[in-house]
């Protein structure tokens, strides 16, 4: 298999989708003559053209809300949302509009929408442009949410996604677009909802997703140097939230510790670590530990914003407390 | 305020009016009748306790979804707001799915969960009413790129109220709709309020159609109290967007009788007003013009109006005979793929 | 003490906040001529004058962002949202304004903001308009997230709000404006982020807020039929969000159920319960136990929405499960 | 793609010129020179790592925010985007705040916590650049409207670029300001682009003063490449704001030197494009002007220039020597109330 990028990964992946089925379309800003301010679309724009490259005015609620309409009326949009910090532009489009229609109207019709779109800090880009608010997006029924922590998840669980009946939001991680991984040339799908063990070990496990799952393998390394093995579970998927994998392997480690890039109130880790409570509380030796951001508004200053983030060594340090 | 400046207009449409056989003439008459005691009936069964959340009527407004939907073809795709009664009845779904769905049973339009503000009938191509105001006017813009990018004909009707053009999703849907050449007819009811704001004290301007000159869109205002004048006004409309796949912006204006929803105090309008416009009523008006004109009596309008009445009864028997939706609904219909 | 409702609390508040403070003014949909669509501004605009109870068009973006800039500019604006589903539409001014901006410039300014907005389901208004979205306010830092649970709290919390330097998000329940309670006539304010011990037991703990706080009261008089104590902890504010005193009654109790209306995954109860497990482990004799919104859409038909809420036999239950 | 007309623009603009005096013809160009040397050397210290983020250059369009805020009295507030090194400078934030904000240190005019795109000093009424488009206009619209409730003077003055114009917020705030005469002077950067996304793409009109008629907003579209132009247009509708309380919009017509931000391929706009839009530097064509009507020799112009190389180089040196914020300051000005 052959290394590549997650940009590449999930650029494949539309890629492919858009020559496999003329219903998928790409829409959103400078997704086109741009070739995606990410470069993910680069290229596409020459190869589909104007009509399936969908180059939009700045104007998120529309850019959600016609996807939302074209998936009604029974194409394949992927609308991409620049940054997740412009997805709140588009809020009642996603949590009232595609988590929502088709329940509301009795199962009329799917929404097969794929929001795609970016959030992640580190980069420098201040306290609105920084965000990782996962979990505000997975608490609404009816919607699904991906977020694929290696380039072989990304391309498959995006063409999960595009093939999906299902409304799906699909958020990257920009600081993970040069992260590499093997991945299959031709066409593979991964299942929705169903996470993942991406390191083995009998110590401690680590629940993660997306960018924490790329710190906490460098964390596991740290730590098997230590002779400290981790067992990593990742989640891949927000909603539906599988916590299977995790428990198993909670009953064999006993102890847990859960990474996540974004706030810690109210986050992924709240919810994960409420279930692993309520599921295998009778295997936990300690408290569950969150490694998440601290809670404030990220800075520009680099040493500031870095030392709100979640860092390797934060990790290292959740795993020995609860040994 | 806004005054009435329609004097002439019933005379005018006259000309429309003899293009039409009587039969449609008829169709019509019976349609409007029907919304209106439908939503009489509602009222009624609201007071009761047998209807629940919010009803919004559009008595006063019958003639905006009957005249502007008589003349849409079934590939031709309506959306409208959660005063969506009129509007459901307009697009062809029978009486008793809607008062079905009022009532909130499993025979309704949307099996229940909908309730009155969320009818639909997506096998009429009418995509449903819409309770966040506005956001449904990218879902309309969507549907129609749809169509445009598929080469499907048809275009997509887009009903939202005056309130509604002042936000955001207005101005995003209806730029989109001009960059993107959207075959799309925009039609704003402009009936003087949202909720208890007029027009004047909530738009810089007092003509929603002037909005539409902004994206220099092409547009025109119509009197929604005659459904003649909005029958012609849609067929104009509708064949511009049919000859150039671009979009076109409708004022129609209209009032409404009742209140916003039940139980509105009405505070913010005195009665001499709504009396006034009373007087415009759209379905006592073309009454009087078809008898008046002689293209039916009074005696076979009366009769047509009790066959909507046996309509409403045996509406009301569906729904309230019809069953709850089972339990495991609660489950049911939100993802496709479970 | 008189009895009175949690509408005149909650108005009286706000009147009284206008007659001490010139700089406080309330815009919003209908707040206005038409009294308020909940009645709770009644009279305000015969009173104040339209300068101060400003109507606004249907727009919440300029609405929040409005009233943000007049907050900036030192003046006191409640600005009101007629219901929490429309706060998506202002998601944006909300999350990235009134939250960060401050921080975002150095602390050059404050944000004394109050947006009062009404969530909460069973009136049958569909899916788009019956949620009780609440954690996902709570999960952004520089917000301050209040919602009281009796009309005493309303007034004393909402006169803290209108009075604090920082933007709070005042969530307000619509099946609650009826709820009646002592609430004394003249002026005095609640402590913003301390919870409250509503009710007191030694048998289980619940941790519960809002409407939550009513449901649970009425378990509470259930239980205590049967023997059973219950303590009831009000949070009264999601964020700052303190459990000290849910800690304290914990170490007595050593079972708890955490109930919120609102949707479980990602909810409130998620997080109260990963702290309780962080800062009360060894006193936890059971999983704790979340009573929510069963995670759907919420259909209109009245049967159907009644399954979903969660019910004072579902706390019953809960609290006789833990047991 | 739109084309230049302004051949006569600066032989008009003589009047106002005529006006001036010449402390104020070098203070300006002393001003647009020096915020282009800064973003010169800023994008300088960008490449060397200095500078972190994003880096929007203003390069192209420093006649519009020093002919614009030329003529603004203190209570006058200021708003603009992200693009906002030019318009900080032009509201009188020195050149070593600026630059050591953009280095993310303490001394920075947002104490280093906002970065190239949220510079502000609220002492100098400069409100801030925004970094999500559109945000800031509905903040400028509730700051106008805070002068009026309190009686106080001011106009707000709302920078904004084309790009901006299409979303929700540009309608909401705009029908907003007319509804409730708020004195804003709306002023629409149209420098062709938005990101890679020319007016045609994006925009339902070529025009932005255009939009404004949606609103019946009086409005205008000035040449932004000529200072003195752009000058003028500020001081006439600056004073018609101030007669009637009420909003005004103003299309500055520009353009962008640089790509986007840095890092920007250019891959959607000819590099011929570029050029001939760099013929009309306002800064080359200032100095032009001021040379040729003998207001100032070429020699007195370069000393001034000699004077900002002096400026630039102290305040990078401030800016490279001032600290980071210490740990502590992550928590700091967050809540005012602690
Ligand atoms: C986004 C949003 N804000 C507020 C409301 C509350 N609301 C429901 S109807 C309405 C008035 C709408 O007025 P208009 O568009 O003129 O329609 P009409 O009721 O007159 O038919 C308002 C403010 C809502 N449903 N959605
Ligand atoms: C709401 C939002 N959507 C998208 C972006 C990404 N973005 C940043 S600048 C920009 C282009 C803005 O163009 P314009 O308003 O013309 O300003 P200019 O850059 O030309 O000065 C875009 C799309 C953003 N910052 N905010
Ligand atoms: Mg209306
Ligand atoms: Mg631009």
């Amino acid at each position: 298999m052959a290394e590549i990028t997650m940009r590449e990964a999930i650029s494949q992946a539309l890629w492919e989708e858009m020559e496999r089925d003329e219903r998928v379309f790409v829409m959103g800003e400078e997704v086109g003559l741009w070739g995606g301010t990410y470069a993910v679309t680069r290229g596409f724009y020459d190869h589909f053209g104007a009509e399936r490259v969908r180059d939009t005015p700045i104007a998120e609620g529309v850019i959600v809300g016609a996807a939302n309409g074209a998936a009604m009326a029974g194409l394949r949009p992927v609308a991409e949302l620049m940054t997740i910090n412009f997805a709140f532009l588009a809020m009642d489009q996603i949590v009232n509009g595609s988590a929502k229609l088709r329940a509301m109207f009795g199962g009329q019709f799917t929404i097969p929408i794929v929001i795609r779109t970016v959030g992640g800090g580190g980069r420098q880009l201040g306290a609105t442009h920084s965000q990782t608010p996962d979990a505000v997006f997975a608490h609404f029924p009816g919607l699904t949410v991906i977020a694929p922590g290696t380039p072989y998840d990304a391309k498959g669980l995006l063409k999960a996604a595009i093939r999906s009946e299902d409304p799906v939001m699909f958020i990257e991680n920009a600081t993970m677009y040069q992260t590499k991984g093997e991945v299959p040339e031709g066409d593979y799908v991964e299942p929705i909802g169903v996470s993942k063990v991406q390191r083995k070990g009998s110590d401690v496990t680590i629940v993660t997703y997306s960018k924490g799952l790329q710190l906490s393998l460098q964390a596991a390394d740290q730590l098997a140097a230590d002779g400290v093995e981790v067992q990593i579970i990742d989640l891949r998927c927000l909603r539906p939230l599988d916590l299977g994998p995790a428990i198993e392997s909670l009953k064999r480690t006993n102890r847990a510790v859960i990474v996540e890039e974004g706030w810690r109130s109210y986050g992924v880790g709240a919810e994960v670590a409420s279930r692993l409570y309520e599921q295998a509380f009778d295997y936990l030796d300690a408290p569950v530990k969150r490694v998440a951001q601290v809670e404030v508004p990220l800075p520009y200053n680099r040493e500031l914003e870095q030392m709100a983030l979640p860092q390797v060594g934060d990790i290292v340090r959740a795993v020995q407390e609860v040994l | 305020m806004f005054t009435l400046a329609w004097g002439i207009a019933m005379a005018e449409a006259d000309v429309a009016l003899k293009a039409l056989d009587e039969k449609e003439m008829l169709r019509l008459y019976h349609e409007m009748i029907l919304i209106r005691r439908l939503e009489e009936e509602a009222a009624h069964l609201y007071q009761q306790g047998k209807i629940g959340g919010f009803l919004h009527l559009y008595i006063g407004q019958e003639a905006v979804a009957s005249g502007l939907l008589s003349v849409r073809r079934p590939e031709d795709r309506v959306f409208t707001a959660y005063r969506d009664h009129g509007v459901a009845i307009a697009s062809g779904i029978e009486a008793k799915f809607v008062m079905a769905e009022l009532m909130g049973k499993a025979t309704g339009a949307s099996k229940g969960k909908g309730g009155s503000m969320h009818l639909a009938d997506v096998d009429l191509n009418f995509w449903g009413g819409y309770a966040i105001v506005g956001s449904h006017m990218p879902l309309a813009a969507g549907m129609a790129m749809a169509d445009k990018y598929r080469g499907d004909p048809g275009v997509t009707i887009c009903m939202f109220g005056d309130g509604a053009t002042n936000i955001g999703y207005f101005h995003e849907s209806l730029n989109l709709s001009m960059v993107w050449d959207l075959p799309v007819l925009w039609v704003c009811e402009n009936n003087q309020y949202g909720m208890g704001t007029s027009v004047e004290r909530a738009s810089a301007v007092e003509e929603m159609r002037q909005k539409a000159e902004g994206y220099e869109m092409p547009n025109s205002r119509v009197n929604g109290m005659n459904v003649l004048e909005v029958r012609r006004a849609a067929e104009e409309t509708l064949s511009y967007i049919r000859e150039n796949g671009t979009p076109y912006f409708l004022e129609v204006v209209t009032y409404r009788f009742q209140g916003h929803s039940m139980g509105d105090p009405e505070r913010y309008r005195e009665s001499d007003e709504v009396d006034q416009w009373r007087e415009d009523d759209p379905i006592g008006m073309f009454r009087t013009h078809l008898v008046d004109t002689g293209v039916f009596s009074a005696e076979e309008l009366s009769k047509e109006e009790e066959l909507v009445d046996r309509e409403i009864e045996q509406a009301v028997e569906f729904a309230e005979s019809s069953p709850n939706p089972p339990p495991e609904a609660l489950f049911e219909d939100i993802h496709a793929e479970e």
